[in-house]
C-alpha cells in the first residue's frame, strides 16, 4: 500500500488504541484531515482486550463498535495498520515523517470468510489473549486478530509467508486476497502536527522475583485475568488456573506489582486498584458466594467518584482486604497453590496464606516496542510523554501518563485540539 | 560506661527535646532514611526471624516518627536481625533497613537503653572485644567466652551441651586447642587498637556520646 | 600465560584450625587448575562480621575494613581484592562503596587509619571468589579441568544470604540465583530443585538465639532432603558451619535424623578436577560427604 | 431530481451461493421486491463488483440499492454510495453463518434468506437519502461560563484554534478558586516542588487576546436556542443585560468547598481549625514568611486531617473522594517545611491517594520531613492548643496529636445549578396549576447556572452526587445537552492538572458542535448523521410524549403547544418516533414505514406449517453486533427469527409490535442495552423506555387474545454473542410450547 496524500494541514496520530482513535476522530469530526497509524494489524489497542470497565461494568467493545462506526463513516480519517513511524524530521507545523509498513499478505479483497485459516495448520501465540504469557492461547498463522478487528481483514503471519503453508492459504482463497508477494514498504508523509498515542504495556512480571511469576504457573497478571474472565477469551470466560486447569475460586490480588517501587516503576499506575476491585466482581460473577477474593494493598486509590465502587466491594462479603505489600510467594508443591507470606501492617499480623490463584496487578509503563520517539519529545522520569520542545507534538492517553480509559480519552481529546491549534497557526501564518 | 551512657542519654534528651526522629537521623546509621518509609510492610514479611519480632521494622519506623523513644530503644526487635538483607533488596523505597536496624541496636546499646542481658547484645560485645584484642576473631576463645558469659556453672552446662558439636569440629580439625595459647592475631596489633580507638572517638564525638 | 593475580583476604574462619579451614584447603587445587594466584594480604584483620555493629558502631567497622583495603592498595597494587568468605566480602565491599559515596566518612576513616600508619585512596575493588570464577575465569574454563565429573550426585545448591544480598552476583536475581546450580552442573552433578535456596540460616544468631537459628537450618536441610539431595553445597562459610554442625543438635532436640553433608563449591571442584579427598578438605567434614569421597577414590 | 430507480444486488460469495438458491433470491427481489434491476455477483465487494454498482448509479439512474450480501457492519466502505439510498440484506452473518449446516436445513435457510431479501427491498423503497441542512448563517462563537482555571483554559484553547470566545464570570476578576492559591501542585517533572499557578499570565493573555471577550461581574440570565444559534442574555451586576449569540457553550462553573461548619466533630468552626482554602489564605498572607494563625501566633506544628467530611459512609457528608486533597495537603505541608524545616507537619490519612507522578511529590514531602500517619481522626478540638484524637492504624492504638493549627481536607461540591429531577417534580405540579409549586419553581430556577429555556429544565442533567458528568467511560464528553459541555470540577471532582486537560477537550467538543450545527450534522454518537426527524403536525395530538421523552431536550413546544424540533440539539436516536402514538414523526431513512414495511414483507407461513416466525428488534450498537458475531463464530440459532436493527429500542414504536402480531408473527423479541443506574444505552433511556412501553402493551395483547409471552424484552450486551443465540433458541422453544399465533391468516 502507498501512503495517502498529506500536507502540513494534516494531523498524524500514532497508535490506534482508544486514545489514538479518539484523537483522530475528534479532529476529523472538526473537519481536519487525519492519518491514523497503528503498528499491529488492527485498531482497538489494549482496551479491546478488557472484559469490562470499572465502575459501570460495561463492555469496552461497546465503545469500540461506536468508534469503528465513526471511522468507517468519516472520509477525513485515513487508517494505516501494520505501520510504524521510524523517523520524524522537520518541526512544528511542518514535519517529514517516515513510515514503515509491514506486509499483511492479505489485500482488501478479503471477505473474512476464513478459508485461508482452514488451510493452515501451524499456530502462533494469540497476542489478543496474551498468548505469549500464562494463557498460552494460540491461533492459526492465518488469522483475524479478534472478532472486532478493524480493518476486518485476515493476516498471514510472516512465519508462513514463504512456505508451503502460505501457498496453501493463497490457494484456499477464492477471492485473490492472499498476496504473498507483499513487501515491507517505506513511505514519507508531510504533516503539520503529531499526536503520540502509543499507549502502555503491562510491567514485565518476570522482573518481580519475589512473586515468582516466572516460577509458579498459578501466578498470573491482571491483564491475563481479563482474558480469563471474558467469555470471548481462551477459557470461554471460565476462571481456570494455568497450572492444572482447575477452577480458581480463592484468588489473591496483589496491588502495586511493579508500581510505587523504586526497584521497578517509581510511579503509581493509578488504574490498578480500581481494576482489581472490578476483577473481584468477576470472581463473584463466576462463583457467587463460593468465590473468595483477597486484595493485598498499600493504599486503595479509588479516586474521586470511584470511591463508592470501593465501598460496594468492601460490603461484598466474598472480598477481603489486607493492608500489606506481600513479601514473597512460595508454592505448595502438593497442590500447586501459591502461598503468600507477609505481614498485615494494620496492627501487625503475620500471614502465610494459600490461594488457588494469584493475580498480580501489574503496573503501566509506556509502550516501547515498535515506538521510536523523536529526540524532540520531552519525557518524565518514567518516560511518559510530557510534550515536545517545539510544541508541535503531543502525548495522548496512556502514553502521556498512567490513566484510566475515561481520562485517556479526555487527554486524547485535549491533544487533538492542541494539534488543531498547530494546524490553525500554520494556516494563518501562511495566509498572512 | 553506664554513667557515661546516662549522661549521653540526658544530653540526647535535652538536645532533641521530643523529636526522636531528628535524634535518630543524627545518631543512627542511615537514620535519615527512616522518614522515607511508606508503611507497605514488605520488610516485616521478609524477615526470616519475623515471628520473633516484637515490632517489625516498618512498625519501628512508625514508632520513631511517633516519638516512642524508650519503646524503640528498649525493644529487642533490632537484636533479632540476622543480616540476611532480604528487607533491603525488597524495600520499594530502597531503605537500607538492615543498616538502620544495626544502627538502632548500636545506639540503644551505647545509651545502655537496650534490654539488659539480651543475648545477641552480649555476644556482639564479646565478639567485638575479642576482635579488638587480637585483630582477628579467635573462635575458640570466643566460643568459650560465650559459654561462660553467664558464670562458670552455666558455662560448663553450655559447654557440655555443645560438646558433640565441639568434638565434631575438633575431630574435623576445624577447632584448634592450640588457639588457647597464642593462635592467630595481627602483627601490628598496637596500631590496630589505636586505629579502632580513634575511629570510636571520632564517632562518639559526632554523636555526643563522648 | 601470566597467572591472574589477586589480593587474597582469607578471613578469620578460613584460617588454619578454624571452622572453614577446609575451604582454604580445597581452594588450592582450584587455584592451581584455573591458573590463579592469590596473594594473601599481609597482616589482614577481621571484617567485623554480621554482629560487629552492636559494640563497634559504624565508623570503627568501616575503619577495620578500610585497613585491609589500605594494605592491599599499598602492598598489592593494581590487584582486585578477593575473599572466599561472604561476610568478609560484604563488609569490605560495603566499606569501599560507602567511603566512595561519602567523602567525609573517607576523611574520618583516614584520620583513624593514620594511627596505624596507613592511608586509603579507596581504589581497590572488593570481590567474592565466586564472582572471580564466573566473571574472570568463565564457565568453559571452569569446566575444562573436570576429569571426574560428579555423575549421579544430586546436590542442593544453597546460596544463602550474603553472597546473594544485597550485592549478589551480577545478573542474578535475589530470589532465585542460578549460578550455584550452574556450578553444580559444570562439575557434572545434578542440581536439585528445592525452595530454601536463599533462606537465611540464622548463622549470625547461632549462639544467641540457637532455637531460632536452628529452626532455619532444619527447614533448609529438610527441604534439601525433599528435593532428593545427596548433599548441600554452599559458597558461604557461616552457612556451611552453621548448617552442618548443628544438625546433631537439632536431631537431639527434635528426634530428627538429619545427616546431610554440607560442602563448599570449591570442594566439588577440587574433586571433579581430580583432587584427593584430602586435597578437597573432605576430612574436614563433621558430617562425612562419603559419596563425594567415593568419586575421589575412583 | 430524476425518478427513483430501485435495484437489488445479490452476492453469491463467501459460500452464500453454495448453500442458498441465488436464482430464487433474484426472482423474489424482482417479483415481490419490485426491483427494477436485479443482479447477482460472485464477489460483490471487490473492485469490479462495486464498480458495477457505481456504474448503474451513474449510468442507469439507480437511486435505491438493496445489497443482499454480508452484514451492514462488514464492507461498509466498499458499499458506501453517498448519493443513493442503501439497504443491506444480511445473508452471510444473518443467515448462512447462523443456520445449522446440512440439507435438512436447506428449506428454512432459504426461506430466511428470501425474507431478508424481501425486507431489504421493502425497506429501501421507503428510504430517502437525507438531504442535510447546511446553514448560511450559524454562529461559531463559543460561550464559556466561568472564568476559573477550567474556563480560562477552555477559552484560550478555543481562541488559539481560531474561534471567537465569550467568557461570563460572576466575580470581578478571572482566576476563580486558583486565584486564591499561593502555589499549585506540580504538573511537570520533577514533581518535587509546588509550582506557580500561572493564573495571572492566563488572565493577562485573555485580556489581550483578539478573539476573547470577557464579561466580569456577570451571570447568564437566559440561554435560548440551539447549537449554532444560542441566544445568551448576560446580566451585569449593574443590571444591564447584553445579548450574545454563540454556537456552543462550555460550562466551567467549578466547585464550592464543603462547609467545615458541618464538621463540628472535626473542630469545624472552632479557632485554629481551617480548611485547605483557609490555609492557602494564611500562606498567601505570609507570602513566604512564617505562617501565622488568626491570633498572630506563628504556627510551629500543624496536622492535616485528610478525607474530612469525605468518603463518608453514614450519609451525612460527601460519599465521594475529591481526588486532589492528598496532593494539596502535601503541597501545603511543604509551605511550612520550606519556610522552616523545624515545624512539625503531620498528614493524617487513611489511603494516601497521589496517583501517577504524584508518588514523586509524596517522596519529596517525606524528604522534607513531612510525617505521614495512617490514622483515622476521631475528634478534633480547636482553640489555642489544638488536639487531634485519632486511631493510629499502624501502631493500632488510640492516641492524640497536639498542634497549633489543624487543616481539614474537605471536598469539592459542584456548582451545577438546578437538579432536574427536583425541578421536574415541581414543574409537573406547577403545570397542573399548583400556585405554591409555581413559586417553588421560580425560586429554584433563580439558582440555575445556565437558565436554559428548554422544555426539560434550566440546567444540565446531573449524574452522581450532583456532578454534571457524562455517563460514558469511552466518551467523557457525551453530553445530554447537545452543544453544551460541562468541564472541570463541576463535572467531576478533580485537580487543576486534570481540569486543564478536561477544559481543553471540552473546547474541542464545543468547536465540533458549532461546525456540526452549521453543516446540519448530528453530534456523537450518530456523528455526522444528516437525517433529521420531520413531524406531520397536522396529525399531532399534542400529547407531549416526544417533548417529555426526548433524552436530549431537543424538542420544545411552540406557543400553539405543538412540538418544536431543534435540529441542532437532536441526536437522531428516534426516541420521539418511538414515543409518538399517532406516528407523525419520521426520519428520511428511518421511519415507522421503513421498519413497518420490513415487518410486513416477511412471508408468514400458516399455522399448519409449524414454522413460527419471530421478529427481533435489535439495538444496532450492541445487540445487532452480538448477533453478527454469533455468526462470525458460527454459533447457530433458530432460522425462524427475522432480525431488524433499530437505532435504539427507544425508537421502537408499538405499532411495529401490533403490526407484527396482527400479521401472524408468533413472537417479538426486543434486544436493547442494560438499563438502570449503570445503564449502557447511549441514548440514555431507550432500553428503559422500551421496557416501560412494552409493560403497557399487555392490554393490547389481551384485546388480540394473545399471551403476554409473545412479546419479550431482553437486555443484551455486545459481548453476548453466545448468549444471544441461547436466548433465541430458548424463546423459540417457549413459543413452540405456547403454540402458533391465532392471528395467522388474518394479517
Amino acid at each position: 500500500m502507498t501512503a495517502p496524500i498529506a500536507t502540513n494541514q494534516t494531523i498524524l496520530v500514532v497508535g490506534g488504541g482508544i486514545s489514538g482513535m479518539t484523537a483522530a476522530l475528534e479532529a476529523a469530526e472538526c473537519g481536519k484531515q487525519v492519518i491514523l497509524v497503528e503498528k499491529t494489524p488492527t485498531l482497538g489497542g489494549r482496551t479491546a482486550q478488557l472484559y469490562r470497565y470499572f465502575p459501570k461494568m460495561c463492555h469496552p467493545t461497546c465503545g469500540l463498535e461506536i468508534n469503528l462506526k465513526r471511522i468507517k463513516g468519516n472520509p477525513n480519517v485515513k487508517v494505516m495498520t501494520m505501520t510504524e513511524v521510524t523517523a520524524v524530521a522537520g518541526s512544528r507545523g511542518n514535519y517529514a515523517v517516515t513510515l514503515k509498513v509491514s506486509p499483511r499478505y492479505v489485500n482488501e479483497n478479503c471477505t473474512t470468510c476464513g478459508e485461508c485459516a482452514k488451510a493452515v495448520t501451524s499456530e502462533i501465540a494469540d497476542a489478543f489473549n496474551y498468548g505469549d504469557g500464562k494463557t498460552a492461547a494460540k491461533l492459526k498463522a492465518a488469522y483475524l486478530p479478534h472478532m472486532m478487528a478493524y480493518p476486518q481483514r485476515y493476516v498471514i503471519d510472516a512465519s508462513i509467508a514463504g512456505t508451503a503453508e502460505g501457498e496453501a492459504a493463497r490457494a484456499a482463497c477464492k477471492y485473490g486476497a492472499v498476496d504473498l508477494d507483499m513487501k515491507e514498504e517505506t513511505s514519507q508523509l508531510n504533516v503539520g502536527a503529531v499526536v503520540w498515542a502509543t499507549g502502555w504495556r503491562p510491567f514485565d512480571a518476570n522482573k518481580i522475583q519475589p512473586y515468582g511469576y516466572d516460577r509458579y504457573p498459578n501466578v498470573i497478571t491482571s491483564v491475563e485475568f481479563e482474558r480469563l474472565a471474558d467469555p470471548r477469551g481462551p477459557t470461554g470466560g471460565r476462571i481456570l488456573r494455568p497450572g492444572d486447569g482447575k477452577e480458581a475460586k480463592n484468588i489473591a490480588f496483589i496491588q502495586c506489582a511493579g508500581s510505587r517501587d523504586e526497584n521497578y516503576l517509581r510511579h503509581c499506575s493509578r488504574i490498578c486498584c480500581m481494576a482489581t476491585l472490578k476483577q473481584t466482581q468477576y470472581v463473584r460473577e463466576a462463583f457467587g458466594d463460593d468465590g473468595k477474593s483477597t486484595v493485598y494493598y498499600i493504599d486503595i486509590r479509588a479516586i474521586d467518584r470511584f470511591e463508592d465502587f470501593y465501598q460496594n466491594v468492601q460490603n461484598d462479603k466474598t472480598v477481603g482486604f489486607v493492608k500489606s505489600k506481600v513479601a514473597r510467594i512460595a508454592e505448595n508443591r502438593a497442590n500447586g497453590n501459591p502461598i503468600l507470606h507477609g505481614v498485615d501492617t494494620e496492627g501487625y499480623h503475620r500471614y502465610a496464606v494459600e490461594h488457588d490463584l494469584v493475580v498480580l496487578a501489574v503496573g503501566m509503563e509506556p509502550e516501547v516496542t515498535g515506538v521510536k520517539l523523536p529526540a524532540d519529545i520531552i519525557q518524565d522520569s518514567s518516560n511518559f510523554i510530557e510534550g515536545s520542545k517545539d510544541g508541535g507534538m503531543f502525548g495522548a492517553g496512556a502514553a502521556s501518563s498512567p490513566l484510566d480509559v475515561n481520562r485517556a480519552v479526555q487527554s486524547a481529546t485535549a491533544a487533538s485540539l492542541k494539534a488543531i491549534q498547530v494546524i490553525h497557526k500554520t494556516a494563518s501564518t501562511e495566509a498572512a | 560506661m553506664t554513667t557515661n551512657a546516662n549522661s549521653a542519654n540526658q544530653n540526647a534528651l535535652a538536645r532533641y527535646k521530643n523529636n526522636f526522629l531528628k535524634e535518630v537521623e543524627a545518631n543512627v546509621e542511615d537514620g535519615h532514611m527512616v522518614k522515607m518509609c511508606m508503611q507497605c510492610g514488605v520488610c516485616a514479611g521478609s524477615c526470616p526471624l519475623g515471628p520473633a519480632w516484637q515490632h517489625s521494622p516498618q512498625k519501628i519506623f512508625m514508632m520513631i516518627r511517633a516519638g516512642k523513644r524508650e519503646e524503640v530503644l528498649g525493644s529487642d526487635s533490632m537484636w533479632m536481625c540476622t543480616s540476611c538483607y532480604n528487607c533491603i533488596v525488597r524495600c520499594p523505597r530502597q531503605l537500607p533497613i538492615t543498616h538502620i536496624m544495626h544502627g538502632l541496636a548500636n545506639y540503644a546499646h551505647r545509651l545502655d537503653l537496650a534490654p539488659k542481658g539480651q543475648p545477641t547484645r552480649e555476644i556482639a560485645k564479646l565478639f567485638w572485644d575479642n576482635l579488638v584484642k587480637t585483630g582477628r576473631v579467635n573462635e575458640l576463645k570466643f566460643s568459650l567466652a560465650m559459654y561462660f558469659k553467664d558464670g562458670f556453672g552455666q558455662g560448663v552446662k553450655n559447654a557440655m551441651a555443645m560438646q558433640a558439636t565441639g568434638l565434631g569440629l575438633l575431630k574435623a580439625k576445624r577447632l584448634n586447642p592450640m588457639e588457647l595459647v597464642g593462635g592467630h592475631k595481627c602483627k601490628d596489633i598496637g596500631g590496630f587498637r589505636k586505629m579502632v580507638a580513634k575511629a570510636r572517638e571520632i564517632e562518639d564525638r559526632r554523636r555526643g556520646l563522648a | 600465560m601470566a597467572k591472574k593475580q589477586y589480593a587474597f583476604y582469607p578471613g578469620c574462619s578460613s584460617q588454619k584450625g578454624a571452622t572453614a579451614s577446609n575451604f582454604l584447603t580445597s581452594l588450592d587445587v582450584v587455584v592451581q587448575k584455573l591458573d590463579l594466584q592469590l596473594n594473601e594480604i599481609p597482616d589482614w584483620n577481621c571484617c567485623g562480621a554480621s554482629i560487629g555493629y552492636a559494640e563497634g558502631g559504624e565508623l570503627p567497622r568501616l575503619v577495620i575494613n578500610a585497613r585491609n583495603l589500605a594494605i592491599a592498595e599499598k602492598e598489592l597494587p593494581g590487584q582486585d581484592m578477593v575473599s572466599g568468605c561472604p561476610a568478609c566480602w560484604l563488609a569490605t565491599r560495603e566499606t569501599h562503596e560507602r567511603l566512595a559515596e561519602h567523602a567525609n566518612l573517607l576523611a574520618e576513616t583516614n584520620v583513624a587509619l593514620k594511627e596505624a600508619g596507613l592511608n586509603l585512596n579507596n581504589t581497590v575493588r572488593a570481590r567474592h571468589m565466586t564472582e572471580v570464577l564466573i566473571e574472570d575465569i568463565g564457565w568453559d574454563a571452569m569446566k575444562a579441568p573436570v576429569v571426574k565429573p560428579l555423575d549421579h550426585l544430586k546436590i542442593a545448591g544453597y546460596v544463602g544470604c550474603q553472597t546473594n544480598r544485597p550485592f549478589g552476583i551480577a545478573g542474578e536475581s535475589f530470589e532465585n540465583p542460578k549460578y550455584l546450580d550452574k556450578m553444580i552442573e559444570t562439575v557434572g552433578a545434578e542440581a536439585v530443585k528445592y525452595d530454601q535456596k536463599v533462606t537465611c540460616c540464622g548463622g549470625a544468631l547461632a549462639f544467641s538465639e540457637p532455637d531460632k537459628s536452628q529452626k532455619q537450618i532444619r527447614d533448609i536441610v529438610e527441604a534439601a532432603y525433599d528435593g532428593g539431595a545427596d548433599l548441600i553445597v554452599t559458597p558461604c562459610q557461616l552457612c556451611q558451619a552453621n548448617v552442618e554442625v548443628y544438625q546433631s543438635e537439632i536431631n537431639k532436640k527434635h528426634g530428627t535424623k538429619l545427616n546431610m553433608p554440607v560442602v563448599y563449591y570449591t570442594q566439588l571442584m577440587s574433586i571433579a578436577y581430580g583432587g584427593t579427598a584430602q586435597q578437597a578438605g573432605l576430612d574436614g567434614q563433621v558430617i562425612k560427604a562419603d559419596k563425594l569421597a567415593a568419586i575421589a577414590k575412583k | 431530481m430524476a425518478d427513483n430507480k430501485f435495484a437489488a444486488y445479490i452476492c453469491s460469495g463467501c459460500g452464500i451461493g453454495d448453500v442458498l438458491n441465488v436464482g430464487a433470491l433474484e426472482k423474489i427481489a424482482q417479483k415481490e421486491g419490485k426491483m427494477a434491476m436485479v443482479k447477482s455477483h460472485p464477489f460483490l465487494c471487490n473492485a469490479e463488483g462495486v464498480q458495477m454498482i457505481r456504474d448503474d448509479v451513474a449510468n442507469e439512474g439507480v437511486t435505491h440499492l438493496c445489497i443482499a450480501a454480508c452484514s451492514r457492519r462488514a464492507k461498509a466502505e466498499a458499499f458506501s454510495f453517498p448519493t443513493a439510498a442503501v439497504a443491506r440484506a444480511n445473508l452471510r452473518e444473518g443467515v448462512i453463518w447462523v443456520v445449522a449446516e446440512g440439507s435438512d436445513h436447506d428449506e428454512i435457510r432459504q426461506e430466511m434468506a428470501e425474507d431478508y431479501v424481501r425486507m431489504g427491498c421493502a425497506e429501501v423503497k421507503k428510504m430517502i437519502v437525507p438531504g442535510g441542512n447546511v446553514k448560511e448563517s450559524s454562529s461559531k462563537r463559543i460561550l464559556v461560563v466561568g472564568g476559573g482555571i477550567s474556563g480560562m483554559t477552555a477559552a484560550l484553547a478555543a481562541a488559539d484554534a481560531g474561534y471567537e470566545v465569550v467568557i461570563v464570570e460572576k466575580s470581578a476578576a478571572l482566576g476563580g478558586f486558583a486565584r486564591n492559591l499561593l502555589k499549585r501542585v506540580p504538573f511537570s517533572g520533577p514533581y518535587a516542588e509546588p509550582q506557580a499557578t500561572g493564573v495571572e499570565e492566563m488572565a493577562a493573555r485573555i485580556g489581550t487576546h483578539p478573539r476573547i471577550k470577557a464579561h466580569l461581574n456577570s451571570t447568564v440570565a437566559k440561554t435560548a436556542g440551539a447549537p449554532g444559534r444560542f441566544q445568551i442574555s448576560v446580566a451585569q451586576e449593574s443590571g444591564a443585560v447584553t445579548e450574545e449569540t454563540v454556537g456552543a457553550v462550555v460550562q466551567a462553573t467549578g466547585f464550592t468547598t464543603y462547609d467545615i461548619a458541618r464538621l463540628p466533630e472535626l473542630g469545624g468552626g472552632q479557632a485554629n481549625v481551617v480548611d485547605q482554602a483557609g490555609l492557602e489564605a494564611m500562606a498567601k498572607q505570609a507570602n513566604g514568611g512564617a505562617i501565622k494563625r488568626a491570633d498572630g501566633k506563628e504556627v510551629k506544628s500543624v496536622v492535616f486531617v485528610q478525607c474530612a467530611g469525605q468518603r463518608d459512609t453514614t450519609g451525612t457528608h460527601l460519599a465521594y473522594c475529591s481526588g486532589h486533597c492528598c496532593a494539596t495537603s502535601i503541597k501545603q505541608a511543604m509551605y511550612f517545611k520550606d519556610q522552616n524545616p523545624d515545624i512539625d507537619t503531620v498528614v493524617m490519612y487513611q489511603d494516601l491517594r497521589v496517583p501517577g507522578m504524584g508518588e514523586d511529590f509524596y517522596r519529596s514531602a517525606q524528604q522534607k520531613g513531612v510525617i505521614f500517619t495512617k490514622g483515622k481522626a476521631g475528634k478534633v478540638s480547636g482553640g489555642d492548643n489544638c488536639k487531634v484524637e485519632f486511631r493510629d492504624l499502624i501502631l493500632d492504638e488510640d492516641t492524640a496529636a497536639d498542634a497549633d493549627l489543624v487543616v481539614l481536607a474537605t471536598g469539592q461540591v459542584p456548582n451545577a445549578g438546578v437538579d432536574l429531577d427536583v425541578w421536574t417534580e415541581i414543574n409537573t405540579k406547577a403545570e397542573g396549576g399548583d400556585e405554591a409549586a409555581k413559586q417553588q419553581r421560580r425560586d429554584l430556577e433563580a439558582t440555575s447556572v445556565l437558565k436554559l429555556a428548554y422544555r426539560q429544565g434550566p440546567d444540565m442533567p446531573q449524574f452522581k452526587y450532583g456532578f454534571a458528568d457524562s455517563h460514558f467511560i469511552c466518551f467523557p464528553y457525551e453530553t445530554r445537552r447537545t452543544g453544551i459541555y460541562a468541564t472541570g470540577p463541576v463535572r467531576r471532582p478533580m485537580d487543576m492538572l486534570q481540569a486543564q486537560e478536561d477544559a481543553t477537550g471540552a473546547a474541542l467538543k464545543a468547536i465540533q458542535a458549532v461546525e456540526n450545527a452549521q453543516q446540519g450534522r448530528a453530534a456523537h454518537p450518530r456523528a455526522w448523521d444528516l437525517s433529521f426527524p420531520k413531524a406531520r403536525l397536522e396529525g399531532c395530538t399534542q400529547c407531549k410524549r416526544c417533548t417529555v421523552e426526548c433524552p436530549f431536550g431537543a424538542i420544545d413546544e411552540d406557543e400553539k403547544r405543538f412540538p418544536l424540533f431543534n435540529e441542532e440539539r437532536c441526536r437522531r436516536c428516534g426516541t420521539c418516533m418511538g414515543a409518538c402514538p399517532v406516528r407523525v414523526i419520521s426520519f428520511e431513512n428511518y421511519s415507522c414505514d421503513t421498519v413497518g414495511s420490513q415487518i410486513k414483507a416477511v412471508n408468514v407461513p400458516d399455522e399448519f406449517e409449524e414454522k413460527p416466525r419471530i421478529l427481533i428488534l435489535a439495538c444496532e450498537n450492541d445487540a445487532y453486533p452480538a448477533l453478527d458475531m454469533a455468526g462470525i463464530q458460527r454459533i447457530t440459532y433458530s432460522a425462524f427469527v427475522r432480525a431488524i436493527p433499530v437505532r435504539c429500542l427507544g425508537s421502537v414504536n408499538t405499532i411495529w409490535i401490533t403490526d407484527a402480531l396482527n400479521s401472524g408473527y408468533d413472537g417479538v423479541m426486543m434486544m436493547g442495552c442494560k438499563k438502570g443506574d449503570d445503564y449502557q444505552c447511549h441514548f440514555v433511556k431507550g432500553s428503559e423506555m422500551a421496557h416501560y412501553r412494552m409493560s403497557k402493551i399487555g392490554d393490547t395483547l389481551k384485546q388480540l387474545g394473545l399471551e403476554p409471552e409473545r412479546v419479550q424484552t431482553q437486555e443484551v450486551a455486545i459481548t453476548d454473542n453466545a448468549r444471544v443465540a441461547r436466548l433465541i433458541n430458548e424463546y423459540v422453544e417457549q413459543i413452540n410450547e405456547i403454540g402458533p399465533s391465532p392471528m395467522k391468516g388474518f394479517g
